[in-house]
């Protein structure tokens, strides 16, 4: 009837359609993530309009070598992440497992970078609240919104390495052969925490700058 | 029926129910069209009735549904375009408008008439010439609904939003709270009183406490330290406030703003928002010094230099 | 051996001159953030992370060789992003226009006859009046 | 497994239903079976369907006197709260795609299960910790915000467990968005061979279009919520106005959600009352295509229209007049509808049973309703109703009249199906035109007394309202009545109930050609389909009085 193999789920009739649908899946989902943080980007853009001065005296006080440096971390994890999946698609488990644990670990050092950054920033108080440093008050939103969106990235990056470290321990036992379907979707969903830094970056760091 | 229909306070409620009586009969026609075809094809066609039912051709059915298909949508659009026209009409309110200072609180409506005088969950008006309210709420987000007028509008805090009526029929009408405001939103009502113009003018002068807004913004202009920099004969640096009111003001960032009662007041409580262009941003905040009262008559010391007329 | 080397080497080629393209894009953004450049720098650094982001998309999450269906899917939630922006926007780009509810612009025909005029931009309106008053 | 085995292990299941497949409670909590976890959902919605509705009733006898006999103002505020919240996002936006649509869509479109059925239980654990969030809001003495949770009441006036509210919202609408990428996915990729895009029956279409503006709204509540419980635990101050926040951006992104929920609502109502008309009118649904495309243009246009919600909050008048503009537009689709269903009526063999007179009622209330939203789509006229029972009236209308009925009239259509029982004919009727009856003696007054000015969530209102306050309560308690009948006979039903056959009422869906109730797999082979739906008479005959098996099935067994 189908290649039965002992991926197949349930209602599939072929593994093929399975790995259509899983992806196609992960894409809807990714809509609902966008729209997710657009309305996060909405609340920032319509403050940056209503008063654009107070946004980029705000601004000026992140630290873009944290910022940039971390970008460059998820650019490379999301290089490592596509290889896995090119990997695991042409068989090769020794260079998935690679892919995946480096995937991983750069997850993890974005992680401890942005510790670092918080901490600083919190050294500077810039923690919204009645003693805020930065003197017009509608600093402070521009404050609560990278405290917010960087918090949720964070949230999402963390839920994405340990995805990425349970498939990868699943791989090396075994249990989950290397052409699995699964593959694909940890790797949408870890695309979409990468963009979403993507735009996150010219939002907190690059403004007002010059 | 008494709570049936609102006494009809102003002209525009008149035109507005005019235009609900159109809407609400044509929804009735829809309605009841729709009940009678319901029943008659109900009865016609249950099962076993001898009714004819020969097939409709394709034409018939693409073209049937062509027709309410765009019916409908006429129909719509003509009720937008009037429901536009009448919305369009009475943006902006008349320039002779008496302004009344409106401030809600968590539960109750504070009224600043012209002159000074102050009520509390009262609101004097005359009939016959336009009267503005500038509204602004100190907690949360409240709305004065005055039905006889058909008239609503949300009193936003950190705000100031406006609402303008010309009535015509004196009386005293419901003024009522419409957006959730916390435990006691469903008795923050209060009556609104709309007098002759000879009434309302007795009445205002009668009211203790009537005093001049304009003579009393000067002295807080003084003792608020405004005038150090901002009279004509300062040494600092600032912006000349004579005739400041509605005047097209450009700022530092290239913006152009219209000097309204939203920008003095930004400019007073949040200086750094619209420095305007050629001037250092050194004006101090003045939030928490200045309430909204001392607002009020600081606005009015600043709108009488415009009007020319030295206090 | 080499065969093996040689496959994955050109497994990893495509990948590894996309990565490299987005490393170049982040330092052409956050160099350009530093020069100047008004307006300009506002449209360089959301220009390139749209870049990024397209590259990523494309390359990294295979839509060049997906299917149509997916590639709708992808575009879905930016169309609904874009309706959210434009809408929410409508509202507070035209807040301060004459007849909103908030400000009293007066109508044109209304203004004192020397404010009609456009107001000449080398004259600042406060400054000169308060300098020439004695 | 080789084939033959294959076909062996079905053929032993065959005279076993879903229900016997597994009897402890272990195989109903860990079911990945599309039609169980329906089954769970309809139990867990029924359930707060009911805490709602006691919140409903608390609130309507406590309006009968103009000041307050019973309430504190306080707890009024948090009797309505509770209603809105309870009822809006564990009742009504999870009640026909979860249940009927878990359990039917499947069947319709000839699969064995949904895309992603570990997927679908996870969807409804996520509905109870949510639920669990909102219980213990209560317990923890409620939210007095409203449903709308409008800020600055809500992150810096209110007292209430405004977290622990929203808190259980927010996780709620990750359960409705699982759902929908779950469905989406299932529509797209496993549809049986033959059954195209335009073979879709329409309720299938339906729970398409809906799971569409759930995955695509339902994120933006889930931020402004997250938002509002950052301003409230953290002191973020997002919306404090003292510094420059501005309490419409929370309106902005909350109705931005809340409007294409109200389609969420209704849109799958449209689909069950689009099968009903068909099946007890023996006819096809009149102009099929303009159906499907009046549905996914109302799942498109109505994210475009939230401002109306916001004409007189402060918003601008432009935005006022483009969102009343657009608002008149997204009021086209559903009258085209209700021609449409009132046509499929036109030259049928037409039968009143139960589910046909709730599609009645929906197609009376819903039209109202509709209408009414009219008057709100103009600006000068809102700006007097807004805030005001007319708005009350008119949403429950829609929401109350329209999807409500609609979900019982799909309740007692499907119900042989779902539990191979019939329920008593007589009682369902009765109970359909009292519920129709009771809702309109409980709603019309709202109408006449909301244009006479009375606001919104009143504990204490001016005294010339309390005839129609009084009038509404009373059929309030008729309603309530109404309600608890459907519980009653229908639970009788499953244990003295007739035996249903496959297909007692002789419709044309795919799920009427498998047994009822239907085996664990749904089909003993993957049927494949060879006809459009509702071809109960020939193309150009009329339906023949007598004959009850329809024309063509929609599908043939292999």
């Amino acid at each position: 009837m189908s290649d039965a193999s002992p991926l197949l789920r349930e209602p599939w009739p072929s593994l093929e359609r399975q790995k259509v649908a899983v992806s196609f899946g992960m894409w809807v989902f990714i809509a609902s993530e966008v729209l997710f943080f657009g309305g996060l980007f909405l609340a920032y853009t319509v403050y940056r309009h209503l008063d654009a001065e107070a946004f980029k005296a705000a601004a000026r006080e992140t630290e873009v070598f944290y910022g940039a440096t971390n970008t460059a971390v998820l650019l490379t994890s999301s290089l490592t992440m596509a290889m896995a999946v090119k990997a695991s698609e042409e068989g090769l488990r020794r260079m998935t497992l690679w892919c995946l644990g480096t995937t991983a670990a750069l997850g993890l050092a974005f992680l401890v970078i942005k510790g670092f950054e918080y901490h600083s920033d919190l050294e500077k108080g810039l923690w919204p609240g009645p003693d805020f440093p930065l003197h017009p008050a509608a600093t402070q939103l521009f404050w609560a919104f990278y405290w917010i969106a960087t918090g949720i990235h964070a949230v999402h990056l963390t839920v994405g390495i340990g995805i990425v470290t349970v498939i990868a321990v699943q791989l090396k036992r075994g249990t989950l052969p290397v052409e699995a379907t699964r593959f694909e979707g940890v790797a949408l969903y870890w695309h979409l925490v990468d963009t979403i830094w993507i735009f996150l970056l010219p939002m907190l760091y690059l403004v007002g700058r010059a | 029926m008494t709570g049936a229909f609102p006494p009809e306070a102003s002209v525009y409620a008149g035109q507005w129910d005019r235009l609900f009586a159109v809407l609400a009969t044509v929804s009735a026609l829809v309605v009841l069209l729709i009940f009678l075809l319901i029943v008659g094809f109900s009865i016609r066609y249950r099962r076993g009735s001898r009714a004819p039912r020969g097939f409709l051709p394709e034409i018939i059915t693409n073209e049937l549904e062509l027709t309410w298909t765009s019916a409908t949508a006429i129909a719509f659009l003509f009720l937008f375009w009037w429901a536009a026209v009448q919305q369009l009409h009475n943006i902006v309110p008349p320039k002779n408008a008496i302004e009344l200072h409106v401030v809600a609180k968590q539960w109750m409506w504070k009224v600043q008439q012209p002159n000074g005088v102050r009520e509390i969950n009262e609101l004097h008006a005359p009939v016959g010439r336009p009267v503005r309210l500038i509204m602004t709420s100190q907690d949360v987000i409240h709305s004065l609904f005055l039905p006889a007028l058909r008239l609503k509008q949300d009193v936003l805090p950190g705000r100031y939003t406006y609402l303008w009526f010309t009535a015509d029929k004196p009386g005293v009408y419901h003024l009522l709270c419409a957006e959730l405001c916390g435990t006691e939103h469903s008795r923050m009502t209060g009556r609104l009183v709309l007098m002759t113009p000879a009434d309302y003018a007795r009445w205002s002068a009668a009211q203790p406490g009537a005093e001049n807004l304009a003579a009393d913004g000067e002295k807080l202009f003084r003792s608020f330290g405004c005038s150090g920099c901002h009279a004509p004969g300062a040494n600092v640096h600032a912006p000349d406030l004579d005739g400041v009111f509605g005047r097209k003001v450009h700022t530092a960032d290239d913006r152009t703003v219209t000097a309204d009662e939203a920008y003095l007041r930004d400019s007073i409580l949040l200086p750094q928002k619209d420095v305007v262009a050629g001037f250092k941003p050194i004006m101090p905040s003045f939030q928490g010094i200045v309430n909204d009262d001392a607002m009020v008559k600081l606005i009015a010391y600043l709108k009488s230099l415009s009007a020319g007329t030295r206090p | 051996m080499s065969s093996e080397t040689h496959s994955t080497f050109k497994l990893w080629r495509k990948p590894s001159l996309i990565w490299l393209g987005l490393l170049l894009l982040l330092a052409i953004s956050v160099g350009s953030a530093y020069i100047p450049l008004g307006p300009g720098n506002g449209a360089i650094n959301y220009g390139v992370a749209v870049t990024k982001a397209a590259l990523v998309l494309v390359f990294f999450m295979h839509l060049d060789r997906s299917r149509a269906l997916i590639r709708l899917a992808a575009l879905a939630g930016l169309f609904w992003l874009g309706f959210m922006f434009a809408l929410s926007l409508s509202d507070y780009l035209t807040r301060d226009w004459n007849g909103s509810a908030t400000t009293l612009a007066p109508a044109k025909k209304d203004l004192a006859t020397h404010e009609r005029g456009d107001f000449p931009k080398d004259r600042l309106p406060l400054a000169p009046q308060f300098g020439s008053r004695d | 497994m080789s084939d033959a085995a294959l076909i062996y292990v079905r053929h032993r299941d065959k005279e076993e239903s879903y229900l016997q497949h597994g009897h402890t409670l272990w195989s109903w909590l860990a079911t990945t079976d599309h039609k169980r976890i329906g089954i769970l959902y309809a139990l867990s919605i029924t359930f707060f369907f009911f805490i709602g509705g006691m919140a409903a009733g608390i609130v309507r006898i406590e309006l009968m006197f103009p000041h307050g006999e019973f309430l504190s103002d306080d707890a009024y505020n948090r009797m309505f709260t509770l209603h809105g919240i309870i009822m809006v996002w564990f009742f009504l936006v999870p009640s026909i795609p979860t249940t009927l649509g878990n359990f039917m869509m499947p069947m319709m479109i000839g699969a064995r299960d949904v895309a992603f059925p570990r997927l679908n239980l996870m969807s409804w654990y996520i509905f109870v910790i949510g639920a669990c969030f909102a219980i213990f809001s209560i317990v923890a003495g409620g939210v007095d915000t409203g449903w709308t949770f409008y800020t600055p009441l809500s992150t810096m006036f209110s007292n209430g467990a405004v977290i622990s509210a929203a808190a259980g919202v927010f996780i709620v609408g990750f359960s409705s968005i699982a759902t929908g990428v779950n469905f989406i996915t299932t529509v797209h990729m496993l549809r049986a061979p033959g059954m195209a895009w335009f073979r879709l029956p329409l309720f299938v279409w339906a729970i398409y279009a809906t799971s569409l503006v759930m995955v695509l709204a339902t994120p933006v509540l889930a931020m402004s919520l997250l938002l509002v419980m950052a301003e409230r635990w953290l002191g973020m101050p997002i919306f404090n106005p003292a510094n420059g926040g501005d309490p419409i951006l929370f309106q902005h992104l909350f109705w931005f959600y809340s409007h294409p929920a109200v389609y969420i609502m209704v849109l799958p109502a449209m689909g069950v009352v689009s099968e009903v008309f068909a099946c007890f009118a023996r006819r096809r649904v009149f102009g099929y295509a303009m159906m499907v495309y009046a549905m996914m243009a109302i799942a498109v246009i109505g994210f475009f229209v939230w401002g109306h919600h916001m004409f007189v909050a402060g918003e601008s008048q432009y935005a006022n007049l483009i969102f009343s503009f657009l608002s008149f537009i997204v009021a086209v689709p559903s009258a085209i509808k209700v021609f449409n269903w009132t046509a499929t009526l036109y030259r049928g063999q037409i039968t009143f049973e139960a589910p046909l007179i709730y599609a009645l009622g929906f197609l009376g209330l819903f039209t109202t309703g509709g209408l009414t939203g009219l008057f709100l789509a103009s600006v000068p006229i809102d700006v007097h109703v807004t805030d005001t029972y007319f708005v009350v009236a008119h949403f429950h209308y829609i929401m109350v009249g329209g999807s409500v009925s609609a979900f019982f009239a799909g309740l007692h259509f499907w119900w042989p199906k779902i539990t191979g029982r019939l329920y008593s004919e007589a009682w369902a009727r009765f109970a359909a035109i009292v519920m129709f009856l009771g809702f309109n003696t409980t709603f019309m007054p709202q109408f006449i007394m909301g244009y006479g000015g009375m606001p919104r969530r009143y504990h204490v209102y001016p005294p010339e309202f309390q005839v129609w306050h009084v009038m509404s309560s009373v059929g309030g308690i008729v309603l309530f009545v109404a309600y608890t009948l459907p519980l009653i006979y229908l639970t009788w039903s499953l244990f003295y109930g007739k035996k249903a056959g496959a297909n007692p009422w002789g419709a044309t869906g795919l799920e009427w050609q498998t047994a009822s109730p239907p085996p664990k797999d749904n089909f003993e082979a993957l049927p494949r389909v060879k006809a459009a739906p509702y071809a109960y008479h020939p193309d150009r005959e009329a339906p023949d009085p007598d004959k009850r098996e329809p024309e063509t099935m929609q599908g043939e067994m292999p």
